[in-house]
């Protein structure tokens, strides 16, 4: 079968889907992070899709920012994953300390 | 414009298919004898090492992170480097905007000692 | 499409696909990392069938050759944690995100999939600009229509390197710091020497219990 | 030496571009002046940073000033406008911002970073929301929210010493971007059915110029609005998808709260207005059921969820998701009077709603425990002057005449009642009623109950007085003499008519 | 259908041969090392195997294939044994669009040098070597040793730091070439005389060297793999062919990166003073010597990589990531900017 459009967006739905899902089962917030990833990788699938389906350069460009806005938010997201862990790590010394007296 | 990357994938399908043979031919050449020694975590002959705490190394990540953000700019330098004939000044002028912004940046990551290792 | 362009499709959506399960079923965060990397790289492929060469180039560099480095690094170092601050499940939120996702997925699918022409409604002439060049086109593109937006990411950038540097801060005794800081760190000077199994310090959780394990044979 | 013929590519960007964009340069420009002062500034002055901020809020303020009259509404390829509506828009974050700064200031002194990136973030912050306002195409607006939003990630993470504000931070973070997915999945779909990112050529596709006939049947449209819808009311915290809300408020720097309380929704807001009232008018019918259910649960569930707080932040975040309910009701008048009152709304939201939180915020850099309701006991023996100011703020909230809140809420309900959705100004009416039981709450344990005998006495610095007197001044001046700045929200509606040819 | 059997058939000849050399060059490459390191440290090298030791890589080859393979206990056996595979896929890959000689006509059809010449042309190079820390980063966490892990993140931090840098040099030559293409570039620096890069472009050429001995962990940046401090860096835990391909995987990297040296900086495959003295890129053999023409330079360059091996003492690491962040960036940046200023103004 021949490819078109449409089979461009309906794998672009599922993936959006299993990010989804991803987001909504795991309580890894890695996990959680990656499926967000991928569900903005199935939006870049669709807008390229678009773009090429209708000869327009916006869906390209669009993608373009998607991606940097994405390495951003990767990380500022890991930045809060490490400060939260490092963190703990200090306030858990803390209340060793604490019960050390 | 897509048969251009045909001899890629032929390319990667012979690489994958030699690296993966490589790697399972290991299964059935050579000998296997296993003790247990063999089969510790190499300590540098040493056994029973209990390492000192470390510290966090966080300084990995500070660099990962901002390696992404500088390969972001490298990236856009792509495009407009084939253009910039085509720019002229407003291209470069473009571009100039874009890294002293990031410049600004990277003076103030250099100055927060996130560069410095130890 | 010619024939190869077609199987290229099946096969590289059919591993994207793949990939993307394996990203949601996977055990440990680190395969579900190793899975988006491969859906990551198939969409690539699909770009390239899209035309989009530049986008699919971008593609590997900055999500799998830098984005999921950075993952990597973040997993391989941080090892197994405990996260008791997502929250517990409800009951039944696990079956409701499965209903609610096949929702979303039959409706998207259902109404996309029944509207094959409406999208040949415009026509640019990105597509013969991409044939004549792909990376120039769409660089041109970039720097004259889209030139605020593209110098825009930079302000977007920095605040990211603001983030990565104010909260990868590493917190020491400091002249600097403010009182408040200085308080806390005269309370603890530096972590004890004590406490070796501790995931975070960098070592897998796996190798520190091994040698536990050790030390006790 | 080329081999490539080059021919050459005209960039047509001129001064009046950047113009339009001027106090969006000016304070990015000053995030980066920040920066630098952070580097090299050693930290005894860097209270500096405080001042430069301020005074690049009032020249961005004087520039939105002289936009007014001079803007630009196609400006950088049709990607920027700087329309009336933008500008009012630029004034309110504006001035949201300088009561955050003023508010700021004494709380860096007591928390552990540096108030150079501090101000960074949130002047980038307020260059986001800025550009979500004056953004005319789908990924301006993407960009803006992303910006806005990841600043204030890290700000509401910034807190180091405190697990739950950076655990706060990063619930913020995942939920946030995970609204932001299904938001571009929505552009995306929407830019497949129109086949264009500008809202204005949008707004013209949709009207039946250079699309197919019935291209507001087409289910990409209608998917799209769908997911956008999902996006938007994520950003907006409404309900159901406003359960971050109370935990991210809570923990986050109160000034920040404040700051971020008001001018988030502003800023989505306005882009709300611009894509659905405007751009997507005539797909009216297929956003206005699902904004309606929406409207109707934010308004109902926000003030009930409301009631059971007491906890002065999570109160006020479930105010907030309230009022999100009240402004979404004007905007689902779908008309020039729903969209003034928008407008307006945010006027007196951005001085009432920060004023409530400077209540928190001065109680918290006093060292006393700022946000438990019952700590509010004997504030009218403490700090007459606060506890005033802090139940004209309340009342306002609450809609009570003669404040500002009550006058925006009556122009919500008049809109909507003529737009002829009778039954959302009653709802809106009822739970205004609802409301006034745990604002008046608060009032009540503020001013009549006796507090501890030898409590210290409550100080403000000059900064934070200067903010509540500003606030205070702006929620009453707007609720007695609203007419002036009514004027100048509905010349910014007619300028987006204009626009988009409505 | 003839044409794409034609197609298929000549990606498929060219990628076994392009294998099977890089592979030969990597065994040869290794000899060459101990050979030349022996004479610069007044030792005879390996001399034993054959004549003059020649057959030693084989000998080496054969011995690392049956050698007993220890996978110790606790490693995550898939990803211990797919990352070296992946490292020397992506070393392969890499190699690709790298153009050894002119074109050349066979059965009617004028056929490149190269195994894929496509629009995106260097970008696709620098996205697959971005890609060379995978390999590194899974090794290393999988072999659940805390030397393995430590190395692993030191060479992956070093690479990525030094791959902005070559980046940055490589962003350089594309503009005053004005092409992503490689044979564009190489037909850039011959178009007026001899404008080869390095002439035009010194201080990105050093820069990309620079970059390159970096990215490829080699001497003085071989810091990850330092015996005394790290075992062996990220596979400590690897042995017999395992550790061969990642061994195979930085010499096949060395090669890629002399030959990307050689195309973009030394005039490809064009001999010195063509088109100045004389001109036989029309000669019938012209191809031949265009091959040995490239082959001589990147043999040059592996030779340096080599010779500094020998000469220069390995960085600390904290003088490691200071070169490259501190020093080497910001001077790619100006390079490049300088770079860029020039063609814009012409």
């Amino acid at each position: 079968m021949t490819p078109s459009a449409d089979h461009f967006l309906v794998v672009s739905a599922i993936l959006f889907t299993l990010g989804t899902v991803g987001v909504l089962t795991r309580r890894d917030p890695l996990v959680v992070f990656m499926s967000i990833e991928l569900m903005l990788n199935s939006v870049n699938l669709t807008f390229v899709t678009f773009s090429h389906y209708l000869s327009s350069p916006d869906g390209q460009i669009f993608v373009f920012i998607i991606m940097t806005v994405a390495a951003a938010e990767v990380v500022v997201g890991l930045a809060l994953i490490v400060s939260i862990f490092q963190t703990r790590q200090r306030i858990d010394v803390d209340e060793l300390d604490e019960m050390r007296g | 414009m897509i048969q251009a990357y045909v001899p890629l994938l032929i390319l990667a399908l012979v690489a994958g298919g030699f690296a993966a043979s490589n790697i399972l031919i290991t299964f059935v050449v050579g000998p296997y004898r296993p003790t247990r020694e063999k089969l510790s975590p190499y300590e540098s002959g040493m056994t029973e090492i209990v390492p000192p705490r470390q510290r966090f190394p966080i300084k990995f990540y500070v660099i990962a992170m901002l390696f992404l953000l500088f390969d972001i700019e490298a990236v856009s330098f792509y495009p407009w480097s084939i253009l910039l004939r085509s720019l002229h000044f407003a291209g470069f002028i473009e571009m100039l905007i874009f890294v002293a912004i990031l410049l600004v940046g990277f003076i103030y990551v250099w100055k927060k000692g996130a560069l410095d290792w130890e | 499409m010619t024939p190869v362009e077609s199987v290229v499709f099946w096969v590289a959506s059919a591993l994207a696909i793949a990939g993307g399960l394996g990203v949601v079923s996977s055990r440990g965060a680190i395969y579900s990392a190793l899975s988006l990397i491969l859906t990551l790289s198939q969409l690539a492929v699909l770009f390239l069938l899209l035309n989009a060469q530049f986008i699919a180039a971008a593609q590997i560099l900055i999500y799998a050759g830098a984005v999921m480095v950075l993952f990597l690094f973040v997993i391989t170092l941080l090892g197994v944690q405990e996260y008791e601050f997502m929250g517990r499940h409800l009951p039944g939120q696990r079956a409701f995100s499965m209903i609610f996702a096949a929702l979303l997925l039959l409706s998207v699918v259902y109404f996309v999939g029944q509207t094959p022409h409406k999208l040949a409604a415009v026509h640019g002439n990105f597509n013969a600009q991409l044939a004549s060049g792909n990376v120039a086109a769409f660089g041109k593109q970039l720097f004259t229509t889209f030139v605020f937006p593209f110098e825009a990411t930079t302000l977007l950038l920095i605040v990211a390197m603001i983030g990565a540097v104010s909260l990868g801060r590493r917190q020491r005794p400091n002249a600097e710091g403010s009182l408040l800081e200085q308080r806390r760190d005269t309370l603890l000077p530096l972590a004890p020497q004590t406490t070796t199994d501790r995931a975070d310090d960098g070592i897998p959780r796996a190798a520190t219990a091994g040698a536990e394990a050790r030390r006790e044979e | 030496m080329s081999v490539l013929a080059a021919a050459t590519i005209h960039v047509r960007v001129g001064a009046s571009d950047w113009g339009a964009v001027g106090p969006e340069l000016i304070l990015g420009a000053t995030v980066l002046v920040l920066l630098l002062v952070d580097a090299f500034v050693p930290r005894r002055v860097r209270e500096v940073s405080t001042w430069i901020s301020l005074i690049a809020l009032v020249a961005a303020f004087l520039d939105v000033y002289f936009l007014w009259s001079h803007g630009d509404s196609n400006a950088l390829y049709g990607q920027i406008t700087s329309d009336k509506f933008a500008i009012f828009f630029d004034g309110v974050i504006i001035v949201s911002a300088v009561l955050a700064v003023l508010l700021s200031e004494s709380y860096i002194v007591s928390s552990s970073f540096d108030p150079g990136e501090y101000y960074a973030l949130l002047l980038a912050s307020a260059v986001g929301m800025m550009l979500m306002a004056a953004g005319n195409s789908l990924m301006i607006l993407f960009l803006a929210l992303e910006l806005l939003s990841l600043s204030l990630y890290i700000l509401a993470g910034f807190e180091r010493s405190s697990p739950r504000s950076q655990e706060s931070g990063f619930k913020y973070f995942l939920l946030s971007s995970f609204a932001s997915a299904f938001l571009i999945y929505g552009m995306a779909l929407i830019y497949g059915a129109t086949g264009s990112t500008q809202l204005v050529a949008i707004g013209h596709c949709l009207h039946g110029s250079g699309c197919p006939a019935n291209v507001t049947e087409n289910p990409l449209l209608l998917v799209g609005i769908g997911l956008m819808v999902v996006g938007f009311a994520f950003k907006i915290s409404a309900v159901p998808f406003h359960m971050w809300t109370p935990d991210v408020y809570e923990g986050a720097p109160t000034p920040i709260t404040a700051f971020m309380s008001v001018t988030t929704k502003a800023a989505v807001f306005a882009a709300f207005v611009r894509v659905f009232n405007f751009s997507l008018n005539a797909a009216h019918s297929h956003w206005f059921p699902l904004l309606w259910g929406v409207a109707v649960a934010t308004m109902i569930f926000g003030n009930l969820f409301a009631l059971a707080q007491s906890n002065m932040k999570r109160m006020l975040a479930y105010s907030g998701v309230a009022h999100g309910g009240y402004i979404l009701v004007a905007l689902l008048a779908n008309s020039p009077a729903g969209a003034t009152a928008v407008v307006f709304y945010f006027l007196a939201y951005a001085f009432m709603n920060i004023g409530a939180f400077m209540l928190v915020s001065i109680l918290e850099s006093n060292g006393q425990v700022g946000d438990d309701i019952s700590s509010y006991r004997g504030l009218w023996q403490r700090n007459p002057f606060l506890a005033g100011c802090t139940t004209v703020f309340l009342f306002s909230l609450a809609g009570i005449p003669p404040f500002a809140g009550f006058f925006a809420k009556y122009l919500a309900l008049a809109a909507i009642v003529q737009a002829g959705h009778t039954e959302l100004a009653i709802i809106a009416v009822l739970t205004s009623l609802i409301s006034v039981y745990y604002y008046l709450r608060v009032v009540v344990v503020m001013v009549l109950q006796p507090g501890e005998v030898q409590a210290q006495e409550t100080r403000m610095s000059g900064m934070a007085e200067m903010a509540v007197t500003a606030s205070v001044a702006g929620t009453i001046g707007l609720g007695i003499i609203p007419t002036g700045f009514y004027n100048l929200a509905t010349q910014s509606v007619d300028a987006l008519r204009t626009a988009f040819g409505i | 259908m003839r044409d794409a059997i034609d197609i298929i058939a000549e990606s498929l000849i060219k990628s076994v041969v392009a294998i099977g050399f890089l592979f030969a060059s990597f065994g040869y490459l290794t000899y060459a090392e101990r050979k030349i390191l022996g004479r610069m440290q007044s030792r005879y090298g390996p001399n034993r195997v054959g004549p003059f030791g020649l057959l030693q890589p084989l000998a080496d080859g054969l011995k690392l294939l049956l050698k007993e393979q220890v996978t110790p206990r606790e490693v995550k056996t898939f990803v211990y044994l797919a990352a070296p595979a992946i490292s020397i896929f992506v070393a392969l890959m890499a190699f690709a669009i790298v153009p050894v000689g002119p074109p050349f006509f066979l059965f009617g059809k004028e056929r490149i040098m190269a195994i894929a010449n496509v629009n995106i042309g260097l970008l696709y190079l620098v996205a697959i070597l971005s890609l060379g820390v995978y390999g590194i980063v899974l090794g290393s966490w999988s072999s659940a040793n805390r030397y393995s892990l430590l190395g692993g993140l030191r060479s992956s931090a070093q690479m990525i730091s030094y791959e902005l840098s070559l980046g940055l040099a490589l962003i350089a030559v594309v503009v005053l070439a004005g092409t992503l293409s490689p044979m564009g570039i190489v037909a850039a620096q011959n178009q007026t005389g001899m404008s080869w890069f390095f002439l035009l472009q010194p201080i990105g050429f050093l820069l990309f060297a620079i970059g390159g001995f970096a990215e490829t962990n080699r001497a003085p940046f071989d810091l990850a793999e330092a015996e005394q401090e790290l075992v062996a860096g990220y596979h400590t835990e690897y042995a017999g062919m395992r550790f061969a391909l990642y061994f195979a995987a930085e010499y096949i990297n060395m090669v890629t990166i002399s030959a990307l040296v050689t195309t973009l900086f030394l005039g490809g495959w064009v001999g010195i003073g063509n088109g100045i003295f004389f001109n036989i890129t029309s000669a019938p053999w012209a191809q031949l010597i265009g091959v040995f023409w490239f082959l001589f330079k990147s043999a040059a360059f592996l030779f340096l990589y080599i010779w500094i091996r020998a000469t220069l003492p390995r960085l600390r690491y904290d003088q490691l990531m200071w070169f490259g962040w501190k020093i080497l960036l910001p001077v790619a940046v100006l390079n490049l900017v300088v770079t860029a200023l020039y063609v814009s103004l012409i």
